[in-house]
């Protein structure tokens, strides 16, 4: 991304190691050394209703994977202007390398828990990209091949709090991302919410986990690095991106 | 009575005649200059009127040592004053 | 009777050229006098009062005074002296603003700066007109008064200030006269000395621009009104005919502490709190 | 690098929390600001955080304007301050931006932009404001406009805008806009120590010599704190050297000047760009903010294509800096400026470039960020 050096460091920092702090270098330190995994630009969207925890979720996942897993990481996020029952869906890029452009392009995998979602941003899948959704709120799938798992109704029955969606989810998605790791998750858990509720989400993430595992079979692949179709794709959509 | 001096300093003063029209014993007058000036010193009370109403802190009273009358308090309403305006309410 | 005037004097810039730019007979000098006065009287240094003036005629007093001396924008006097006052409660901090200054354009600031209770006194020179910009009504000029933004005489109402501020929640509400200079006095003392956030409207005639065109045939015309109509609010309250008549002295006094006060015993009590975990 | 380091605190922050971090690296101790969107996670947490820092102070007003009143208040009696602001709340803003540039009182205002004019779209990124952060308040007057392309650089030129601040005593725009500052990326939380900090110098002089608005070697008088024992005036008038209003022409015209001279004379200290692969360019992207993280792609997949092309951001805005704008004109065929707007920034690209070369702006005002095959398509 950038061989030449800065032109003049903005608030001086005073050596070299201090250089680096905030600087992108430090962010190399660890970088794809998640599951030994090196990730080109691997990209996630999280999609729902307002109320759901989308932007919860995509906060830890990127946590997560940021922190936990030493990626780079971009989370944006955009919201209807209703607080509640409004579409809301965060995007996250996912890379070894850093990261220029902070938006998603082109989806590896899109979490939609409502049909509305669904139906709006299948569209941006790539070909081979991976679609899960929550099985009782998207009634029609736009693909046969889509993941689904009843994450609200696992909540509200099996957890017994309606507001743990989104961390079941997260548990499926945790075991779905090849380059995850669920203790990842789990301390991102741990660091960011109150300790009230730490224990029912720490079992709503398991249970997404294991869910996930018992029914929806071998984690995603990895798309082929050597897939060349992506950076094509990519220049075509430049239309259809200018509503993203 | 009164050997209080007073004193004016016309640098200061902008003539608006506070002094002469307020002051109990008329030690003041406005000039042709514009300025206040002092006219009957030997009747000043130091009543202690002038020094903070000059708005240009241009009066000096410094006082003698006979005895002083104190001037009478101020939010008594002169009966003999009618108001000057019509009726205003802030 | 001279440490009156000496002592004015001692307080004012000497490399200042007098005398003051306000004009003959204007009060803003007798309500400067009353300030330096007060705050002699409560034996504050210097170094640790602040004046910080809007825009306008009484804009001006702060440059003439020997203290620390803020002249800001119009009508946002009370924004930055909440600032420093939050930023060091130990000084005190008087608003001087003017009738258009706190009432109009910064009327919103007022009523915060009242709701809030920010320990900083608002001194108010209320001329009932825009004296600088050429004589305009202003939110306090009378019903039926002339200006020249209401050649016809006023057809709006006047605020009243007392009411205002009392709802907005201050801590202490007062009006004097520059005619009545003692009283002036002990009320800026007063609302200097209380908690909380204090207002004290000092009416001062401005003959040039309000007199002149209200029937006063000089600026004494003005201070014999003010002379006349004003009255001790507790002799107020006892009239039965009320009209023409004004109320002056304290209206409101409530026992609070001042939002910085406030800002400092909930940093303790957070600081307790951490302490007593570990 | 290879030295081993204790393992530094990293967080997960969008970029307005990240303003915060550096804020408070950079000693900050006082807010004041009224909440609007994308700016408010700014303000809700140093709502959470001064209340813990030594000294802290954090006050929520009525107004912008006010807040700004706060802030210059708290900053003459001494404090580092701050306040953020979006769109609309800039616009009630500038006034007092006026007058802390007359008073020299330091302080720093983060401006997040958000998309169209008046309340246009709230939760939307633009870029709008670029020409108001240099002009908006009326007069002349100087200013620094310093601007962010991601999180762990909304921290470095938050630290930078305090610093200018303090050591220029001006006030220091920093612009932002809505995705950099809504984008959550992972930063190591600055220690003590890891940025040079500045503070405002104070007189050293007996108060009594004490000139507040003198002539000095820098340009830059000593500002002490209200309440320290040196008592003088400040007006947003045009004053003499002792802060005493003024109108004789030689005095206001100096006191003007000495305000230009003392930010145009560091002008080297106060330019930050960053150069990307622009040694051997022959078609350069001018970029600053968001729409810089794009450019970097495009500019990437550009080389990826064979053509020479070559990224300059522009972190400091105004002044602008056309000491590394221009030899990149006179060397390139061709600039291209992308931004979230009709065309700003490029007016000043378009001012230093007299004729050197053909000047391609990428203008999108509908809310959304600029591709980087938009970019690319105007390079290769």
């Amino acid at each position: 991304m950038t061989g030449a050096p800065k032109d003049k460091a903005p608030a001086k920092p005073k050596s070299a190691t201090a250089k680096a702090v905030n600087g992108k270098m430090a962010n190399g330190n660890g970088n794809g050394n998640g599951n030994g995994q090196t990730l080109a630009r691997y990209e996630i969207r999280l999609s729902g209703l307002g109320g759901q925890g989308i932007l919860t979720m995509g906060k830890l996942l990127g946590q997560a994977l940021a922190i936990g897993h030493g990626y780079y990481v971009t989370q944006t996020q955009s919201y209807g202007p209703e607080a509640r029952g409004g579409a809301s869906r965060a995007d996250l890029v996912v890379s070894s390398e850093p990261i220029s452009y902070p938006k998603t392009e082109y989806l590896d995998l899109l979490v939609a828990l409502s049909q509305e979602a669904a139906a709006s941003y299948y569209s941006y899948l790539k070909p081979r990209g991976a679609l899960l959704i929550d099985a009782d709120l998207v009634r029609q799938s736009p693909s046969s091949v889509a993941l689904a798992l009843p994450f609200t109704r696992l909540a509200r029955e099996k957890v017994g709090v309606p507001q743990a969606t989104n961390v079941v989810a997260l548990g499926a998605v945790a075991y779905l991302l090849p380059f995850a790791r669920i203790e990842a998750m789990r301390k991102s858990l741990k660091e960011s919410l109150p300790e009230k509720i730490c224990d029912a989400n720490i079992k709503a993430l398991n249970l997404g986990y294991q869910e996930a595992k018992k029914r929806l079979g071998e984690p995603i692949a990895l798309p082929d690095p050597g897939e060349d179709d992506v950076q094509a794709a990519r220049m075509d959509l430049t239309e259809i991106m200018t509503e993203d | 009575m009164g050997r209080n001096r007073v004193v004016v300093y016309p640098d200061w003063c902008k003539g608006c005649g506070i002094c002469a029209a307020f002051c109990p014993k008329k030690v003041f007058a406005v000039g042709q200059d514009g300025k206040a000036r002092v006219v009957n010193e030997e009747a000043c009370v130091n009543c202690g009127f002038c020094e903070p109403h000059c708005p240009d802190f241009a009066v000096l009273v410094i006082p003698g040592e006979t005895d002083q009358t104190p001037c009478p308090p101020e939010t008594a309403p002169d009966p003999a004053e009618q108001p000057a305006a019509k009726e205003v309410k802030p | 009777m001279a440490e009156i005037t000496q002592l004015i004097h001692q307080y004012l810039r000497h490399n200042k050229k007098f005398p003051l730019v306000f004009c003959p007979g204007c009060g803003h000098g007798i309500v400067l006098g009353s300030l330096v006065r007060s705050v002699h009287a409560l034996g504050l240094a210097k170094d640790d009062v602040v004046i910080v003036a809007g825009i306008g005629c009484s804009g001006r007093i702060a440059a003439y005074v020997d203290f620390n001396t803020v002249h800001t924008t119009h009508g946002r006097a009370l924004t930055v002296a909440t600032g420093i006052k939050m930023a060091n409660p130990k000084l005190t901090v008087i608003a001087v603003m003017g009738d258009g200054d706190a009432f109009s354009i910064g009327g919103n600031h007022l009523i915060h700066a009242a709701r809030r209770n920010i320990g900083v006194t608002a001194l108010v020179l209320n001329n009932f007109i825009y004296g600088m910009t050429g004589g305009q009504c202003s939110s306090t000029t009378p019903e039926g008064a002339y200006s020249h933004t209401c050649p016809q005489g006023q057809l709006e109402s006047a605020f009243d200030i007392v009411e205002l501020t009392r709802a907005a929640g201050a801590a202490g509400v007062s009006r004097g006269t520059v005619y009545h200079v003692k009283e002036l006095d002990a009320l800026m003392a007063e609302a200097i000395s209380r908690p909380g956030f204090n207002l004290v409207e000092a009416l001062t005639p401005c003959f040039t621009q309000y007199g002149r065109g209200n029937g006063f045939k000089s600026a004494v015309e003005m201070f014999k009104w003010l002379k006349s109509s004003c009255l001790s609010v507790e002799r107020y309250e006892k009239l039965e005919d009320r009209t023409g008549k004004l109320p002056i002295g304290t209206f409101v006094r409530r026992d609070v502490d001042g939002l910085e006060t406030r800002w400092a015993n909930m940093r303790q009590a957070l600081a307790a709190k951490k302490g007593g975990a570990a | 690098m290879t030295a081993p380091r204790k393992k530094r605190r990293e967080a997960f922050l969008l970029g307005n929390e990240a303003v915060v971090e550096g804020a408070l690296a950079a000693g900050c101790t006082f807010y004041a600001g009224y909440p609007i969107t994308p700016s408010t996670e700014i303000m809700e947490c140093m709502a959470k955080r001064l209340p813990h820092v030594p000294d802290g102070a954090f006050i929520q007003m009525e107004d912008e304007i006010a807040s700004m009143g706060a802030v210059i208040g708290a900053s003459l009696a001494g404090r580092k301050a701050m306040t953020a602001t979006s769109g609309p709340g800039f616009s009630l803003m500038q006034e007092q931006i006026g007058y802390a540039a007359m008073t020299e009182t330091p302080l720093v205002l983060v401006n997040v932009m958000r998309g169209g004019a008046s309340t246009g779209l709230p939760t939307s990124p633009g870029q709008g404001d670029v020409q108001q952060a240099r002009w908006g308040a009326h007069g002349d007057h100087p200013i620094i406009v310093l601007s962010a392309t991601d999180v762990p650089e909304c921290v470095e030129m938050t630290v930078a805008a305090f610093n200018f601040a303090e050591k220029y005593r001006s006030p220091v725009i920093l612009l932002l806009d809505e995705i950099t500052a809504h984008t959550r990326e992972k930063i190591e939380l600055p220690e003590p120590g890891d940025f040079e900090v500045f503070s405002r110098l104070t007189p050293t002089m007996p108060p009594e010599w004490y000139k507040p608005y003198e002539e000095t070697m820098r340009g830059v008088p000593p500002m002490p704190p209200i309440g320290s024992g040196y008592r003088f005036h400040v007006t947003g008038l045009s004053h003499d050297p002792l802060g005493f209003p003024t109108s004789r022409p030689e005095e206001v015209r100096s006191l003007t000047e000495r305000q230009f001279r003392k930010i145009d004379r560091f002008f080297e200290d106060i330019q930050i760009v960053e150069h990307v692969d622009t040694a051997d360019a022959e078609v350069v992207v001018i970029a600053y903010g968001c729409v810089a993280r794009s450019a970097r792609l495009a500019v990437k997949q550009a080389r990826e294509a064979g053509v020479r092309a070559g990224l300059l951001v522009l972190k400091t805005l105004y002044p602008f800096p056309r000491r590394h704008v221009e030899p990149m004109l006179r060397n390139c065929r061709l600039a291209v400026v992308p931004e979230l707007n009709m065309g700003q920034l490029s007016r000043e690209v378009k001012r230093v470039n007299e004729g050197y070369t053909t000047v391609r702006t990428i203008n999108r005002i509908d809310g959304q960020i600029i591709t980087p095959s938009q970019i690319l398509k105007e390079i290769a």
